[in-house]
């Protein structure tokens, strides 16, 4: 119910708030920077993941592009690190977003329409996920996988958390759209339930599943972070979380080492705030009646 | 004695909008003067999106953003020789002074106006302690015989707004708007949201409460007929002005303007079976209206002077206004 | 008396309350039993290794194994198992930690119990008012600098990870200004004494203060404008302006009544997980929590207390749930029960 | 205009932001702000009567779970972080001086006395003896131990130990008592013996007194614990983060020996992670914990207190860990029992990278070890020395870079010796021997076509492990070979399931006697029967024997493979005459090199160093910390022999103190004893004339070189402590400004 509101809520703000498309364009901005950043990891040179291939913790200098953001503790280059991490954790995220939402919205939607049992099993599930505590479950899933993990698998058990509340929400959309006047009366004109679906309902979900999809990633790579912090993302690569697992671990806060804190701490909190914008955005774009106002 | 009670002297006022980084202004109200009297039932007809519930805000001095008013005054006749302007007035003022003591407010949609989350007596206290000062427990006793008195149970005093019908909500709405019993009544489409059966009981349930309370009322509605039961004097709007004024049966019966001979025209009459005829084209764009009259694009008998000349309101015949260059001329 | 749908609506929800937490139990459960670690055989090993003694006696060694399996209630096959556990469940009698052993796993949990309550209930409570309040009020102010400034910091601060803040503050105000020990405390015995109260804030402000400042200004502030907003533009609230009531009156019925409602639930919930600890924010402050109990128990696969806590969180979020369907419609007249 | 204005406004903000941040960070650092110490402790005790100990790495996530358990024959490592080792509340018979070698004698009066043919051991308790409670300490209390663990199968591993080893105890008199062994073995001793931890690797006497008593020894909790040591137990938090110990006025060592320690109160705490302790010591919060490599460089910037083993000098690096640094393989497994692909994995690796990971500004790192042997006397003088013959024809590397010789000098180190040469062409030679092939992609092929993949396993937690595996399999893997690390919680479960390749590990190493250690006990073939479970050595004793003699648990998880082994029979026949050998008796020294150098042959495990580690202490309260010029006691905080680093404090003046004594509290020399346990034919009691063989070690060993060769290394001066942190500023600004650009920029969006 309290879901329900918040989403009705969110909607509604978007249309109050005129401005928001500017908010859009700053995050698209944002993250556009971040994935052009992000593509020169495919210029990657091969000696990046040597260990020790540059001096240690050289300051940055502009000698040459590997020094551009000088070189962390165990002799890599940060430049490198940083557009493989990028390019890594969003691969997290897409898989993460694409698997929960879509399972969310899947299991939203019929449950939301076909109501009676079908409804009241699949929410009970839905509950039952909800009730176990998200961290932990991630940690003993990621410690089952741990000798065959890789990008996929993460996003795969990021999403065994995430996709319950994709479906809840989704669930209350389609409740309050199955009330709503054209959808009555496609009903009774005759309409199946799965045109219904297809033809009234899911356009008007789409807004939400498109935001919810960005807000999902910005939740995986979140989660990735904190699972890294704890040694159980996938140390050997680069993604955002092992690179600040590895900060963490070789002290480079206390050693004063800002060259190599501060990029993916920032770029972190850049791709969090324009993934957010981006977001917020979207719901603005997509939404019919927003459009009408204009 | 002066019987006037409310005088509207060349009221004009819109909204300021801000469309693709310009400042648009829609005028919604244009040059207005009415006179109204004490214990009668003004009623204000007109197309939707004509200025009639911008013109009723202003009447009230609801003046928020992105409404401004561009000049004009209402004058509230507070003693004989004594007129307030209501809109000279301070928000805070206005808010103490004049509201629910001189003027209450029938809104539009009651399904949704009563705060959900607090009980009807609660509606009725937040009035009398805020307007009349009086304390929780008398103000509780008032509400209670107030309710009676109106042969509302008692027992709705405890209930929550959505246990109740629509037009038991529309008359709690209407209750509140008289229990402070003030010299006007605003009331905005008052019954808009109801079926046919209950919007009757509830207009002939005001209008009798008119009658008793002897005060003034001012309805706004595009339906014509509910005038035609309560109204006893009626002002049709056009895109912002007011284009006539007359007791309802002048209105009714002999119309002048074109614009309400249409409009009386496409409404249905009983035993009347010929085929109604709508006015054709639409309202115009406010933000830039027609020169001359601004009904001209669409009036059947429109000519050259129209397009050129502004009419003013003249009286055409006793008590009866009409602005149009052809009555005038004629 | 109740009437008789009610009747039956309530046994309903707690039939699925109790299936909630069945099912949540079972996925638990089943996840523990597929993670690859034998705590048993980590103990053993562990001390085999260090011993660098030879063990001698194979069946000696056998034996030792089965004793342990045994007390640990790890023997049998997995519908053993299970059903050992589900019975342990039902009587929420977990039996011994294998960590802690021959401590019993309420025994560990009631350690850390209160020290997780406090910091979780007082944060979670205080940025939910925080972020409420501090999100109408806005609501009410929207376009001028107050709320611009204040929705840029909140947009800001709601997407930066926890975790990140949490290490800038232990920098800050543990290194730099250390006005925060970072050593652990201990707790004077009189509880009402002044010295408590300090020992009792040095510990808890920082973590408190990270989950407030981004929980607050991030999540509740942005939902409860979001709705704020949406209820200003309601027509309830409208006539409440033309009638002329005050704006602190309209603040308090009309905005935060019908805000707080809905949010109402989503706290009950965030209430029903502090049975889990705060796991990331418990381990970055060295906070003696169920979190760090729990991630603890979990790397040595100590399934007891696994268990144990997990089922508490799950009975927690579960019966929250629940408490808040059955009791909604009491609270929000709007909603009648179906 | 108004424009104008508000384009700039953005730019205004971001810099007050940032001036504001500045000042705040800046202000208080310049008045330095004097921290005050908030310690877990009762009030009224001033700071300098409080030792201040994080024990680290070895407590499990820094804490117990259950703080009141000090039931230490349980299973688990159950006191590993209560302070119950280091403070001598566990107290063995002898204490090993791990700088010496030599025997203390603590709760005995003599060393353990052997019959000839050591089946019997007798040991002479200490007379007045009494434990914290006032109970006096008796034979009775030592006999009840062993029938205590023999009794109950519950307790595991100790009625493991004691029903494979003692045959009977018998009570002589109140302080003698006879142990009669089910074989012969000169190295049961060594189990009553606290050398490097404590339980489970030796064994304490319980009060005879407080668990006669106890009828369920599973949920026995002994708290508060009735000790031997001259602490008892005050207070403990209930959430395990911190352990307060009390000095035990009316203690027996007073009375008996004068030993009387400084410190009035020890506080063990858990500060959770390395950056907390760092911290915590710069604020003069911890007096003493041991660092990683990385951190170690920040303490001592931070704080001028800070003393690593040479004070404030070259080498910070203690060096003496008994235990050497491993990849052990699973030799069972194909390819790994080829001894060729064992040895190019050797060849693989670049020791001096991995030199260069550990070194720290002054200089000092790991030793880099070709043997499992620890690098100091008398096992360099005698091991790695003698054998180095031996090892120069394994392509040790001639030419180490000079840096590396000059450091191994000043330990008084054999500086010709140093690791195999890092030789990628050998290495490739050998595995093509065997049949490997490249493929196009420059990767390794199995003869059959597959990947030669490599699985490496290593703990988490231990800090010498770290970056040690990630540098390996980064080497590896350029050498073409596919490793997939694993970093596991559970290492130990995982281990025994067998199914890895490689794994960290730390079976070598040694004490400062004359035999090598326990390992090689466990290599002889008869170990290795059907049911056994294989012990953790990396299975060399079944390396060579036919697949269907392996035991199960191991068939069922691999496949194992077959594998020649010319040197079984000589291998077990050098364990057998190992295992008969006392480990006093120079005779060993042959012994052990010939099984180092069947070790060496086959490389079953690449030892590669002995580990570097830095133990801090802060000598900011307390000083008179072990330096490698008062190398009175081994430095390493969680051990037993913790306790005579405790006794060698005295305060400083700097902290003020109420009941702590101002004198440390020195071993007096009559305890110490050589490590030549007396051999008889009889019991003491029975013939009070003690016979001892005159066995007297015939090698001459040179005496450690350090101290003459420290002033010829140049060392690295640490840099002054800067007041301002100016780079830490720097990148919270950056963040900052990050975060005030976008913000503004929202700001700005919306203002228009």
């Amino acid at each position: 119910m309290g879901v329900r509101l918040v989403v009705q809520g969110l909607f509604k703000n978007i249309i109050k708030t005129r401005k928001m498309g500017l908010k859009f364009k700053a995050g698209a901005t944002i993250f556009f920077v971040i994935m052009i950043f992000g593509l020169l990891s495919f210029l990657t040179p091969h000696y990046h993941s040597y260990w020790y291939h540059f001096p240690q913790a050289h300051p940055p200098s502009l000698q040459s592009v590997d020094f551009i953001f000088g070189t962390t503790s165990n002799g890599r280059s940060v430049f490198w690190s940083l557009t493989n991490a990028i390019v890594n954790s969003l691969i997290i995220a897409v898989v993460t977003s694409m698997l929960a939402c879509h399972i969310g919205l899947i299991i939203g939607i019929l449950s939301g329409i076909k109501g009676g049992v079908i409804d009241k099993i699949m929410m009970f599930l839905t509950d039952s996920f909800i009730a176990i505590p998200g961290l932990p479950l991630t940690i003993m899933l990621a410690m089952i996988l741990k000798p065959i993990i890789n990008l996929f698998l993460l996003g795969v058990i990021i999403s065994i958390i995430s996709w319950p509340w994709s479906a809840r929400m989704i669930r209350a959309i389609t409740l309050s759209l199955r009330e709503k006047d054209f959808v009555i009366f496609a009903k009774f004109s005759g309409m199946s339930t799965w045109k219904i679906i297809f033809s009234e309902i899911f356009p008007h979900i789409l807004g939400f599943h498109a935001t919810n999809i960005i807000n999902t990633m910005l939740g995986a790579i979140g989660a990735e972070v904190g699972l890294a912090f704890l040694g159980l993302s996938i140390i050997e690569m680069d993604t955002l979380g092992t690179m600040i697992y590895w900060i963490q671990r070789y002290g480079a806060i206390l050693q004063n080492m800002w060259w190599w804190v501060v990029p993916p701490i920032a770029t972190l909190i850049l791709l969090f705030l324009s993934l957010y914008l981006v977001s917020t955005g979207i719901q603005e774009f997509l939404n019919p009646r927003l459009r009408r106002v204009k | 004695m002066n019987d006037e009670v409310l005088r509207i002297k060349n009221l004009s006022g819109g909204y300021l909008v801000k469309r693709d980084n310009t400042l648009d202004y829609i005028d919604a109200v244009n040059d207005v003067n009415i006179i109204i009297k004490r214990d009668e039932v003004f009623g204000i007809a007109g197309e939707s999106g004509c200025g009639k519930s911008t013109l009723l805000k202003l009447l009230y001095g609801y003046v928020k953003s992105p409404l401004i008013i561009k000049k004009g005054e209402v004058l509230l006749s507070e003693s004989t020789n004594y007129y307030l302007n209501i809109l000279s007035l301070k928000n805070e003022e206005v808010k103490k002074k004049i509201w629910w003591k001189y003027i209450s407010w029938i809104p539009q949609n009651s399904m949704n106006v009563l705060n959900p989350t607090i009980r009807i007596k609660d509606h009725f206290l937040e009035i009398l302690r805020m307007h009349m000062k009086i304390e929780r427990d008398e103000a509780h006793k008032l509400i209670v015989e107030y309710l009676g008195l109106l042969g509302l149970s008692k027992d709705i005093v405890n209930a929550f707004p959505h246990q109740l019908s629509g037009g038991m909500r529309q008359r709690i709405i209407i209750a509140l708007a008289l229990i402070t019993r003030p010299k006007i009544v605003l009331a905005d489409e008052p019954t808009t949201a109801l079926d046919v059966v209950v919007q009757r009981g509830i207009l002939q349930w005001l209008g009798y409460k008119q009658r008793e309370l002897k005060n003034t009322m001012i309805i706004v509605s595009h339906d014509l007929s509910i005038h035609a039961m309560l109204s006893k004097r009626i002002g049709i709007m056009y895109a912002g002005k007011i284009v006539e004024i007359s007791r309802s049966e002048n209105i009714f019966e002999k119309p002048l303007h074109p614009y309400t001979q249409l409009l009386l025209s496409s409404l249905p009459r009983l035993g009347d079976k010929s085929l109604r005829i709508g006015i054709t084209g639409s309202p115009p764009d406010l933000i830039r209206p027609p020169l001359g009259c601004r009904f001209h694009p669409r009036c059947p008998y429109c000519i050259e002077r129209c397009i050129i000349e502004e009419p003013d309101l003249t009286e055409a015949e006793k008590d009866h206004f009409i602005a149009c260059s052809r009555i005038e001329k004629r | 008396m109740l009437p008789k749908h009610l009747i039956k609506y309530f046994l309903f929800r707690i039939l699925i309350l109790l299936a909630t937490i069945f099912t949540a139990f079972t996925i638990t459960f089943v996840i523990l039993k597929i993670m690859p670690i034998d705590i048993v055989n980590n103990i053993i090993a562990r001390s085999m290794a260090v011993t660098g003694a030879a063990l001698g006696d194979p069946e000696a060694v056998r034996r030792m194994y089965e004793i342990y399996y045994e007390i640990f209630g790890l023997k049998g096959t997995f519908i053993e198992q299970y059903v050992s556990f589900l019975n342990r469940f039902l009587t929420m009698d977990f039996g011994i930690s294998i960590l802690a052993r021959p401590a019993t796993v309420q025994e560990v949990i009631s350690y850390r119990l209160p020290w997780t309550v406090a910091l979780l209930v007082f944060s979670t409570i205080l940025s939910w008012v925080i972020g409420n309040i501090i999100g109408a009020v806005v609501s009410l102010f929207e376009g001028s600098k107050l709320s611009n400034i204040l929705q840029s910091l909140a947009i800001i601060l709601y997407p930066i990870p926890y975790y990140v803040f949490a290490l800038v503050l232990i920098y800050i105000f543990g290194y730099i200004i250390p006005l925060f020990s970072l050593t652990p405390i201990r707790l004077p015995s009189n509880i009402f004494s002044l010295e408590f109260i300090i020992t009792v804030f040095r510990a808890m402000t920082l973590p408190a203060l990270s989950i407030i400042v981004i929980g607050a200004l991030g999540w509740w502030f942005l939902s409860s404008r979001a709705m704020a907003l949406n209820i200003i533009s309601e027509d309830f609230y409208l006539y409440g302006e033309i009638r002329g009531l005050p704006k602190l009156h309209l603040l308090k019925k009309y905005l935060l009544k019908n805000i707080l409602l809905p949010q109402i639930t989503a706290l009950s919930i965030n209430l029903g997980t502090i049975f889990g600890g705060a796991l990331l924010t418990e381990i970055l402050f060295n906070y003696p929590g169920l979190g760090t109990l729990l991630y603890q128990a979990v790397n040595a696969g100590d399934y007891p207390l696994v268990l144990g806590i997990v089922s508490m969180s799950i009975i927690g979020v579960a019966v929250a749930t629940c408490i808040m369907d059955l009791l909604y419609p009491l609270i929000d007249p709007r909603i009648r029960y179906r | 205009m108004r424009k104008n204005w508000l384009k700039h406004r953005l730019s205004i903000y971001v810099l007050v932001c940032n001036f504001i941040l500045l000042a705040v960070l800046t202000i208080p650092n310049s008045f330095t702000v004097t921290a005050m110490p908030q310690l877990p402790i009762p009030p009224g005790i001033p700071r300098g009567d409080v030792l201040v100990i994080e024990n680290g790495v070895v407590c499990p996530g820094g804490w117990g779970p259950d703080p009141y358990q000090f039931n230490y024959y349980q299973v688990g490592w159950a006191t590993a972080c209560t302070g119950f080792l280091q403070t001598g509340c566990g107290s063995p018979l002898w204490y090993m001086n791990l700088t010496s070698g030599e025997l203390i004698l603590w709760l005995t009066e003599k060393p353990p006395i052997y019959s000839t043919d050591y089946k019997t051991l007798w040991i002479m308790l200490r007379k007045g003896i009494s434990w914290s409670d006032g109970h006096p300490f008796t034979a009775d209390d030592l006999i009840f131990t062993i029938e205590y663990c023999r009794k109950y199968p519950e307790l595991g591993l100790c009625n493991v130990r004691i029903t494979t080893n003692v045959e009977s105890v018998r009570k002589l008199d109140d302080y003698t008592v006879e142990i009669k062994l089910k074989e012969p073995n000169p190295y049961y001793h060594y189990e009553w013996t606290m050398r490097h931890y404590g339980w489970p690797v030796n064994f304490y006497v319980i009060p005879k007194h407080v668990f006669e008593k106890i009828e369920d020894p599973v949920k026995y909790k002994f708290y508060p614990p009735v000790c031997l040591g001259p602490y008892k137990i005050v207070d403990a938090d209930p959430t395990g983060k911190w352990y307060l110990w009390e000095r035990l006025e009316n203690w027996w060592g007073t009375k008996l020996l004068g030993i009387k320690p400084s410190p009035k109160y020890i506080l063990f705490v858990a500060l959770g992670s390395q950056e907390r302790s760092v911290i915590a010591m710069a604020n003069n919060e911890l007096d003493f914990t041991e660092f990683t490599s990385e951190y170690v460089r920040i303490i001592m910037d931070r704080n001028p207190y800070a003393w690593a083993w040479n004070k404030r000098d070259f080498p910070w690096a203690w060096t003496r860990d008994e235990g050497t640094r491993e990849l052990v393989f699973n030799i069972l497994k194909y390819p790994f029992n080829l001894t060729e692909v064992r040895w190019a994995l050797t060849y693989a690796i670049d020791y001096k990278v991995i030199f260069d990971a550990y070194k720290t500004p002054d200089g000092s790192s790991i030793v880099p070890n070709p043997l499992p042997v620890s690098r100091f006397y008398p096992l360099e003088q005698l091991y790695v020395s003698g054998l180095k013959t031996e090892l120069m024809k394994y392509n040790l590397d001639t030419t180490p870079p000079s840096y590396i010789q000059d450091y191994l000098r000043v330990l008084g180190l054999d500086d010709a010796i140093t690791w195999y040469k890092h030789d990628l062409e050998k290495a490739e030679e050998l595995l093509k021997s065997v049949g490997f092939y490249r493929g196009s992609d420059g990767k390794w092929r199995l003869p059959d076509g597959k990947i030669f993949e490599v699985n490496l396993i290593s703990l988490p937690g231990a800090e010498f492990s770290f970056p040690l595996v990630h540098i390996v399999a980064d080497q590896w893997r350029r050498f073409g070979v596919d490793v997939k690390l694993e970093v596991i919680e559970a290492y130990w479960d995982r281990v025994y399931s067998h199914t890895w390749d490689v794994a960290f590990e730390w079976p070598g190493g040694g004490f400062p006697t004359l035999d090598w250690w326990e390992t090689p006990r466990e290599w002889h073939s008869k170990n290795c029967v059907p049911g056994a479970r294989l012990p953790w050595v990396g299975y060399i004793m079944c390396y060579g024997l036919p697949p269907e003699k392996i035991p199960e648990g191991v068939r069922k998880n691999i496949e194992v493979a077959k594998t020649v082994f010319p040197d079984r029979e000589k291998l077990d026949n050098l364990v057998e005459k190992y295992i008969d050998t006392p480990p006093w008796d120079p005779r060993i020294v042959d012994i052990v090199k010939d099984l180092l150098s069947i070790h060496l042959k086959y490389k079953f495990w690449i030892t590669v160093f002995s580990p570097a580690r830095y133990m801090v202490g802060n000598s900011y309260c307390w000083e008179g910390w072990p330096t490698l010029k008062e190398r009175y006691a081994e430095p390493k905080p969680y051990c037993s022999s913790f306790l005579f680093t405790i006794l060698g404090l005295k305060p400083s003046e700097r902290c003020p103190i109420k009941e702590s004594t101002t004198e440390p509290a020195k071993v007096p020399k009559g305890l110490t004893v050589e490590l030549k346990p007396l051999v008889s034919e009889y019991p003491p009691t029975v013939t009070p004339t003690v016979i001892t063989t005159p066995t007297m070690i015939t090698i001459t060993v040179v005496e450690e070189r350090t101290r003459t060769i420290i002033s010829t290394i140049t060392t690295k001066v640490v840099e002054e402590v800067p007041t301002i942190d100016w780079t830490l500023l720097i990148t919270m600004a950056l963040v900052t400004l990050v975060i005030g650009a976008a913000g503004g920029y929202l700001i700005r969006a919306r203002k228009k």
